[in-house]
């Protein structure tokens, strides 16, 4: 059994990959076992210039699941390429690089960065983070938008590039189908479901930002039917997420 | 390096209401520092609980932790029993009191409650290693709470406060410090947020180097859900998992 | 401290309620307990004929949560309100109604059933089940469809009518807005999220339904996001639901 | 009258490959009949368990339980101690085998794995009591799936199968049945649907009772998730978990 997996510009050993925002830029992890391992690493959201993100506390715990509302915190696209990429260079594995913005031309600002760095392999265009007011999410519920962004973001990728779907959708077969007609090469589905958790010693939302997005083993079978209605629908790769823990989580996606 | 692994519980013990001090072997144990933490997995919750390391033993390749039931995963650690059970940790995590490099003749240690004097009992025994005079300032929030006084006695000067007054002085660590006619090199301080705040406030002509609390995701800094603004410019922050718990005391903005 | 609630048309001993399908017609769990001591009691779902459902599996267990896919399997409004109400008369507690249907007209044809009826005390439109082919959460993701159902209801009711809203929306707000404008005298949120699980060893759904809508705590941040959201923005009472097992979770409600 | 009791674990015991018998105590013990399940809660799981009871001792108010390691809920189940701890549980639940109304000399016992044969040990029992002669036949996979052949055996003939030949005869109950000469009244038959089917055509003339397993949400009838269709009138149906599991061979149409 071979489990080398060709998706458009990557060609993976294994179909198993850390989600974006999980796995930093690979530093830490690389203490714990081999990146080499891995078939591809996705790296946190890069937006155009350096962002603070969210106030703390930033994340709770819920049943099978957890809420974070870190607001896309990261130290810009050029401190990315020139700082956090070339740590990876050394290892076989592909990276792929989540952008992130407020305005499609921030999201192309980013992408167009990104042609000058020969480090990643493809982008995955973040259209569903529900944590920052402006942009994030609108992106991903906003047919318009989304196809928009995706179009612009493609015209100017010399990478392939993965739309990043949010599941916080009336329809998501509608939404995937937008971004597959605006040049999208794949999907990746799916981001988290925005959520809320109370305090009850203090009676108000644990997060400081009052919504998070919720991940983890409780939003899979949300996940599976998505992924499930998506391939229904439309013949595009699809890089699965959402609560996977163990091998037959994987498998289950398939 | 940090690393995962299964510790072995050697002991458990109930010290205080809800107050248990768990010793856990590990070949790791020689590498942990004074104000590093643990980042524990519980089975059913998806985030993984920092712990402080409260004491080493090299010989032995034990550590010890002390913690609190608060919630759910702190109560699941309660039951764990020394014999069977293996704690799934990550370790050792974060920053430490750097006091190799510190010329120290007396150190001040500020702990208050369950998440402060853990850390600080750990501190206090590696400074009397180093020969430093200690005085020590624990608060508690009610004499139920209180533990680890006579250990801090035995390395020095130590007062304690609780809030209610049922047990040493009545009132707030602070309300001791004011008392102090000791001269410090540095203090060392660990606890509620609102007492940091309080101590590096009153203490703030001092040298000293605080412990933070956030809420975690990975512990090893790669989620940026712990971070802390910096002083010098509030754009910019660290990790509390990782370039922290410990920080010098004007290089923060305390929440 | 008093635990009684006043809402339109229902004066609650207190505040708990079991939510519609999760209780049947109150015989059974009589046998449990003293069924006068439950706030309300929100029976199942009633259409205009008797209905069969789906096909069995109808339930899936996933990570705090289930899936589950009846299909509104009752035995016909008529049936309801002459072999099933009668029960429930010898108790203090006050019944609603869940009202289902796959077109506006048995909508109707459901609520002037019930308005011969001195059983009931309320309505709950239910325009949110995900699980039938027509109808059901069709009125809960599209406003137009959602208006109009409510309207027609809101018409054609002798009792209060509160609308139960579906999850699988883009934007709440807009929704509960929709319902509140077209006459609904209370929300109740949320039905079922939409979820799949796999049987990895037959490699297909386990539901025969395939998808099923998915409760339990799992869930429940996102029921506390969505009325916190509706909160902020519409002044009309709100029956929550959504992973309530324990008290706790009862005040994370309010 | 149905209710929620938390029972104690009097013994545990692994019988077979992953397949364990468990007593537990419950005043309810004599209320319980053949062929009624009991629905178990799990911590961590949102979902009840059923299953069968397998046997009844009045006198010291216990009932035993035998099930198989299949998830993550059986799993769990087989980790319970006997002593300590206690299992919620909802009992009794469905219906039973009416073998008070049936008038019955020679009854023919079906079971087929986990599923089937621990109901019809405790059916078997209280034929056996009644005086009506037993003729079982047990169907399992393979070899170490095989229990409680030898209680069988001191009720009446028993034949077993599995299905690799590895203990007693190679194939399915069905071909057992096949070879018997015996004049039955009634057949009493409980295990895979496949099985029931294949039992339910074989035995077309003859009168019988089946007991169907489904997956379950409320376990009492309020839910609606474990109905069959009636063959009568294919657009009505029966609750597994209240009207069943045992339904008379000709009433349901299996899935
Ligand atoms: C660096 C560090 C060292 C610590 N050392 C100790 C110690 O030595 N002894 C001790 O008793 N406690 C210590 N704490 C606090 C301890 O982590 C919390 O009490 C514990 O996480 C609460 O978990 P719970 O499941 O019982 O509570 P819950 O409220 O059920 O936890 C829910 C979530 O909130 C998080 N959380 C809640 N309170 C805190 C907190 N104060 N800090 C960080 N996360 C929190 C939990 O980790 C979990 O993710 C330390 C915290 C940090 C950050
Ligand atoms: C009336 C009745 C009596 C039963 N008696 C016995 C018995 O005496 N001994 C025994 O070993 N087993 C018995 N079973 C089957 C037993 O209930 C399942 O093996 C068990 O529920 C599997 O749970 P799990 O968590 O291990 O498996 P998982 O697959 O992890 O369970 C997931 C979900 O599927 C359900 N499920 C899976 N398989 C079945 C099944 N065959 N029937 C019903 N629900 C299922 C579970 O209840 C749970 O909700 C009986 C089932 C029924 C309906
Ligand atoms: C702490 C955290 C940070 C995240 N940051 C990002 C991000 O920067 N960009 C992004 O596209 N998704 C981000 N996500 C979403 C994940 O990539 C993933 O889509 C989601 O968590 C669902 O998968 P999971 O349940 O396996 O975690 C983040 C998730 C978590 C938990
Ligand atoms: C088995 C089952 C059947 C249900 N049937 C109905 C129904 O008939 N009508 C309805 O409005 N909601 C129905 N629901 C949805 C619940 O009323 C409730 O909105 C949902 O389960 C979320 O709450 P919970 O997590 O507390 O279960 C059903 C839910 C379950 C689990
Ligand atoms: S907890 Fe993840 S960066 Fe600190
Ligand atoms: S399991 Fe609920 S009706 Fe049978």
């Amino acid at each position: 059994m071979t489990l080398t997996t060709t998706l458009p510009g990557l060609t993976l050993k294994n179909p198993v990959m850390p989600a974006s925002g999980c796995f930093g830029f690979g530093k830490e992890y690389s203490q714990f076992y081999d990146l080499n391992e891995l078939g591809a690493i996705i790296i946190k959201a890069a937006t155009g210039e350096a962002r603070y993100g969210n106030a703390t506390p930033r994340v709770a715990e819920t049943a099978s699941g957890m809420l974070n509302a870190i607001g896309l915190q990261n130290p810009g696209v050029e401190a990315i390429i020139n700082e956090e990429l070339p740590f990876l260079r050394p290892f076989e594995t592909p990276v792929i690089a989540n952008v992130a913005g407020s305005t499609v031309e921030e999201y192309v600002k980013v992408t167009k960065a990104f042609n000058h760095s020969n480090d990643i392999h493809a982008l995955e265009l973040n259209i569903s983070c529900p944590n920052v007011k402006e942009g994030g999410v609108q992106f991903g519920t906003d047919t318009e938008l989304a196809k928009e962004v995706t179009y612009q973001v493609k015209q100017a990728s010399k990478y392939p590039v993965y739309v990043k779907l949010s599941p916080n959708v009336s329809d998501i077969v509608v939404m995937a189908k937008a971004v597959t007609d605006a040049g999208a090469d794949g999907l990746s589905m799916i981001n988290t479901l925005t959520g809320m958790q109370i305090n009850l010693k203090q009676r108000r939302p644990i997060i400081a930002n009052k919504t998070g997005g919720l991940s983890g083993p409780a939003i899979k079978p949300i996940a599976i039917r998505m992924i499930y209605q998506v391939r229904q629908a439309l013949d595009i790769p699809i890089i699965g997420m959402g609560g996977i823990i163990t091998a037959e989580d994987v498998v289950e996606f398939y | 390096m940090i690393s995962k692994q299964l510790l072995k519980i050697k002991s458990h013990l109930c010290i205080a209401q809800d107050t248990f001090e768990v010793v856990l072997h590990s070949p790791l144990a020689r590498e942990l520092k004074p104000g590093q933490f643990i980042h524990i997995a519980l089975k059913h919750h998806m985030l993984r609980r920092p712990v402080s390391v409260a004491n080493v033993d090299v010989g032995a390749e034990t550590f010890t932790i002390v913690f609190k039931i608060f919630g759910e995963g702190t109560r699941a650690l309660s039951n764990c029993k020394a014999g069977g059970d293996f704690l799934d940790a990550i370790l050792p995590c974060g920053s430490y009191y750097p006091i190799d490099r510190l010329q120290l003749d007396h150190a001040l240690i500020v702990g208050g409650g369950i998440g402060g004097v853990p850390p600080l009992y750990y501190l206090a025994q590696s400074l009397k290693k180093k020969g430093v005079q200690i005085t020590s300032v624990l608060g508690f929030q009610t004499k139920s709470h209180v533990f680890y006084e006579d250990k801090f006695q035995l390395l020095g000067d130590t007062y304690v406060a609780t809030n209610d007054g049922t047990y040493g002085a009545k009132g707030f660590v602070t309300d001791i410090i004011t008392e102090l006619s000791t001269d410090i090199d540095y203090y060392f301080a660990c606890g509620p947020t609102a007492m940091l705040k309080a101590v590096t406030d009153q203490l703030e002509t001092q040298e000293g180097y605080i412990s933070l609390e956030e809420r975690m995701g990975c512990g090893v800094g790669t989620c940026y859900a712990c971070v802390v603004p910096l002083k010098e410019d509030p754009s910019k922050s660290k990790k509390i998992c990782k370039d922290g718990p410990v920080f010098y005391a004007n290089e923060v903005i305390l929440p």
